[in-house]
């Protein structure tokens, strides 16, 4: 194929234009048995706590018509054994690495910075300020410009690192392009959007609600014009700041609408699922539908929605 | 760990088993990696589908170089989709999936205990435990005669094969846990592998602890993903160093030693699991 | 069938619990080829503003992922025309109606509510405070506490019929909740949530947003996990207020989420673009589940969910 | 106005015919009702699909007590979907809908002008028209040969077909309204009917008028619902009283007179409508 594929989120330089999304991928390695990862735009890992973390009772999903809740709590092994076999595994093997860190709290977040920026091989940080799954609605620090700024604040000062800090956003807030201003402000190097709408389902026979948190975070391709249109919204108000586009991506023409509306990367989540083919399959599709149209580069069509 | 594959199987056909469908995949690259336990994620619905998720199935049976079976009941829409297409059309399947039965490296006795298509893995389990000279008994149960799979190909399968049914349309009346203590008797049973719904995995691995028995339980949780990227599918399992974790269905079971499960903490995340929520917060 | 599935939002009593969401049945003339619209729980009327409208510039809409993107920006013919031909149809045929209002600014709401209190017919207002198809996003009432419930507020001075307020609020807020608060402490009688989301599909060909109006209001299936959850928040609330719940149902099923959630009662929308019979449908379906689960009336089911 | 059905249909047959398929389904209450011009809706994808949307396709013929015709173009999604469907597969249709063309009273010469696939409806209008006494004469045009659709059937039913293809691999080479003004003059045409995309329409519609003829075209918007209850499929269009409004396709089309549709002005609201924006706000 002759169309360079090739982009960056601030400095970090992309190979190809997908990457694995948060909490869709575990840390990479599953999904070896389906594409040689290294290939990959970058697996950004699921987000990462200080310590151990068993996430919340089962049923932990339930399908939605193109679209599926999930209530997993951010389960996962604590910092250091994410070190220690985790990225390690993905260093070795060559990946670009996108580290997702969730905090309890604004210090949790600067100390899960603290401890990473020395960490070799990190391609950048994502600060997950937006994971609905958390058990109180109050902690979900994106829905709140101050608290978003907070935390991203805090990163920042640890940060010593040149990887940039992108800030995950969510779309339950009623003026998202003012919270990207928000994390902008306090030193994000750019933002990942969007991350899961909060929605319920409710199990009719059991007559509460299906999933074991209550409430869950829906994506897939439901949300997509949502997340198209967040991407879209922010870019315009923010055209230098560099956007880790997701929401429902199945296909290289779906990924084709976040690049035009102002994405420089995508993220491929849910679609993982049905598909662990997916991240490759759609750099790929992506790669000839710019070609089918004459373009010559990706970065040639970052935000060109735009202009017309 | 066997590699799972990806591929576009054509269905060689779809038949009634009583409420149940047989479907034929064709999966000549996949079937020799098949052992019993081992399940298979299908892709439902076809173009402009909003179901996003695979379906899973238990192997039920596989044909080196050629293709892989399963057991379907027409559950929801997904499998309504499924059992409706005709033979002829192409599915995306994922196979072969999970960890399968650990089987016994010496010849003892087995008995194989499933409930309804629970039964769906057991021929071939059977033949393989036979072929290692084991003796295999068999206990088939269902609510009701119509959802009883398997009995006449265990029979020939299996050294014995008992059936019961909750309302007595076929064989005892009564659970198939009624029924498994004087079959670990008859061959002086040492392994018991059980496939089910919960409440009888349960009660199987119950069973076969009180009667010495080492248990293998093959159990169905909800599954987002099937290969072990979403932490969907987890249940509690007490590891070897004696921590409870709450742990992937999908790729470090669906077959668990029964011991190890936390049957009665299925659906929660016991204060004492590795990582849980702590007084006071995280 | 032997379940009751009468119902009620505050004073107006219904039959049915399927109403047809406003928007989604223009003013029910044309759904009476496929059933008889004085049996339905009512019909919600196409949001009328003061003055004849004619909506943004075509295309108007996109399919999407179990769902649909419109923009269609209340095109309409007026609060006279809408007297004089529809509204005298809907009371000529028996039908319960509920009229939506939607103003420009918030006197002109209160002048539509002035206009018709004395207008005989009318079992209910709509308060359309949160259609996202209009000019500038600033319009969005049900964005923001203060100026919904100002609407409402206005609207309740003037209302002197008994017909309930009912105000539909938006999805698209970071707090349902405190938006609910606010029109309920303004007057309303009720809330019927979800309007649509916010969202964009870009045309990759034109390189531009698909829909005429850029952006648009996304409503199916799609978003029924988002609507369920915000119905079953807001209920939770304020478990005495009735709600008239929405937000992609298709079956009988669904519409039992929405009962069990907290909803009084539900409107088909975008459903009934496909399938025109599903209001009649829908309710035949809901007593079907009621029964099978052995319940004896629909009212015993509301809110359920809330105490498992 | 007919009252449209919504039935579940079986799909008789699918063949291909050039680029596109001809569908057959089943449709024994609907078919008499049928005038030509009129349109079906179809639910498209089955259990569980993605997408809500009928999918609105002209009535090609139409045969009492039996069954309904049309022409599919595989374009998106849905379209790939009904034409991959197996013969037998049932399917919801809702027919027959809009405004079909408005047919002379007396007998007149007629032109009847078809791009592509738009030649679906000519055949049922052409039969009409002669029974009418009407001279018929029919111009098909498309990109390329195997988007032509109809010209045997047309030569049939039609006193004279002339064909044009944007690259010349079939009849002339040019555009319909190339033609057109020959084949008005040779029957002293006095209506023009067309079915094609916009800028053909537009183009007809002015070369009709500057002969003084009259002229139907059955426009293609983007439609929800297609039983007028949206208003998605809205395009500007003069009324008698001289007044622009945005008027729906699916119910007040979409067959308009020619003359009073603002092609210039498709995809906007001008001005001057009924109801557009006045500055300063609404
Ligand atoms: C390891 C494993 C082996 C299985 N083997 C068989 C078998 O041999 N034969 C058989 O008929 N069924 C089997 N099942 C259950 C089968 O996967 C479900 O019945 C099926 O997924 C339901 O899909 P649906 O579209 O009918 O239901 P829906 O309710 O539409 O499903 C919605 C979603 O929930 C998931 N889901 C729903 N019920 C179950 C369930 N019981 N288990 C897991 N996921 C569920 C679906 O996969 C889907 O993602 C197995 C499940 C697992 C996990
Ligand atoms: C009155 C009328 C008569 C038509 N007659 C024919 C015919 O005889 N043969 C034929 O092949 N096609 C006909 N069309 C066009 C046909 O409806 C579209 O090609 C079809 O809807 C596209 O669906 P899709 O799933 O392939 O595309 P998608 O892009 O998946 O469609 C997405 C959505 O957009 C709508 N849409 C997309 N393109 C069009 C379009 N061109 N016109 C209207 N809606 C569209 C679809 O209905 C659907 O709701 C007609 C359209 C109208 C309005
Ligand atoms: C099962 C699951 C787990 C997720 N876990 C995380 C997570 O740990 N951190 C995070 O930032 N986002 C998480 N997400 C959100 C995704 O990264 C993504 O933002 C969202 O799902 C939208 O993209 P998609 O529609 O492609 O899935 C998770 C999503 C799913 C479905
Ligand atoms: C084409 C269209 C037009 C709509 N117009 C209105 C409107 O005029 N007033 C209003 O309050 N809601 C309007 N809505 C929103 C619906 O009433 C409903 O709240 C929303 O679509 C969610 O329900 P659904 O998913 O069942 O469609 C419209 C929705 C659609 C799809
Ligand atoms: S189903 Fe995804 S981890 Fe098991
Ligand atoms: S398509 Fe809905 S009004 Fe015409």
């Amino acid at each position: 194929m002759s169309v360079d594929l090739s982009t960056s989120l601030g400095s970090l330089h992309l190979k190809s234009p997908t990457a694995t999304a948060s909490g869709c991928a575990a840390a990479g390695r599953e999904l070896a048995q389906f594409g040689d990862v290294a290939t990959l735009g970058a697996v950004v890992t699921k987000s990462i706590m200080l310590k151990p973390r068993s996430g919340r009772p089962t049923p932990r999903m339930a399908e939605t018509p193109s679209g599926m809740l999930n209530s997993i709590g951010l389960q996962g092994p604590g910092i250091d054994s994410f070190l220690d076999k985790d990225l390690s595994w993905l260093t070795s093997n060559n990946v670009t690495t996108i580290v997702s860190i969730a905090g309890n709290n604004v210090a949790e977040f600067g100390q899960l910075a603290r401890i990473l920026r020395d960490v070799p091989g990190i391609g950048g940080l994502e600060v997950n300020i937006s994971c609905p799954n958390v058990e109180s609605r109050g902690q979900v620090f994106a829905c709140n410009p101050v608290s978003a700024s907070e935390v991203i604040d805090t990163v920042r000062a640890e940060w010593t690192s040149t990887a940039p800090i992108l800030a995950k956003l969510s779309p339950d807030v009623t003026d998202i392009v003012e919270i990207a201003g928000s994390v902008i402000n306090a030193g994000a190097d750019g933002v990942s959007m969007i991350n899961t709408l909060l929605g319920m389902v409710i199990d009719v026979d059991a007559m509460k609600p299906m999933l074991g948190g209550r409430t869950g975070g829906l994506s897939g391709p439901a949300i997509r014009p949502v997340a198209v249109r967040a991407v879209y919204q922010v870019h315009a108000a923010f055209p230098e700041v560099p956007i880790l586009g997701m929401g429902g991506i199945r296909t290289g023409h779906d990924a084709l609408e976040f690049i035009a509306a102002g994405a420089s990367a995508v993220s491929i989540g849910t679609v993982v699922f049905g598909d662990p083919g997916a991240p490759w399959r759609i750099a790929t599709e992506l790669g000839n539908e710019l070609e089918q149209r004459g373009y010559s580069s990706l970065r040639e069509v970052v935000g060109l929605a735009h202009k017309n | 760990m066997s590699h799972a594959q990806q591929l576009t199987s054509r269905i060689r056909s779809i038949e009634p088993v009583g409420e149940y469908f047989h479907i034929v995949f064709e999966a000549p690259t996949i079937a020799e990696f098949v052992e019993p336990g081992h399940f298979v994620a299908v892709a439902v619905g076809g173009v402009g589908s909003g179901m996003l998720l695979r379906r899973a199935f238990s192997i039920h049976n596989a044909t080196a170089g050629d293709s892989i079976e399963v057991i379907v009941a027409a559950h929801g829409q997904g499998t309504q989709w499924l059992t409706a297409v005709s033979a002829g059309t192409e599915v995306d399947i994922i196979a072969p999936l999970g960890k399968p039965f650990l089987l016994p490296t010496r010849p003892v006795g087995c008995v194989l205990v499933a409930g309804g298509y629970g039964a769906a893995p057991m021929g071939l389990l059977a033949r393989e435990l036979r072929d290692r000279g084991c003796e295999v008994e068999v206990i088939l149960g269902a609510a009701t005669q119509s959802r009883l799979f398997g009995v006449l190909e265990l029979t020939r399968d299996a050294d014995n094969v008992t059936v019961t049914t909750d309302d007595g349309t076929s064989g005892l009346r009564g659970r198939v846990t009624d029924a498994l203590p004087d079959a670990l008797a008859r061959i002086n049973g040492q392994a018991v592998y059980a496939c089910g719904p919960m409440p009888m995995l349960k009660a199987v691995a119950e069973v076969s602890k009180a009667h010495g028995a080492f248990s293998q339980c093959a159990v169905e949780e909800s599954m987002a993903c099937g290969i072990g990227v979403c932490m969907t599918c987890v249940l509690p399992v007490v590891g070897d160093d004696g921590v409870t974790r709450m742990v992937r269905s999908c790729v470090e079971g669906p077959c668990f030693r029964g011991d190890r499960v936390r049957w009665d903490d299925v659906n929660t995340v016991p204060v004492d699991a590795f990582g849980a929520p702590v007084q006071g917060g995280h």
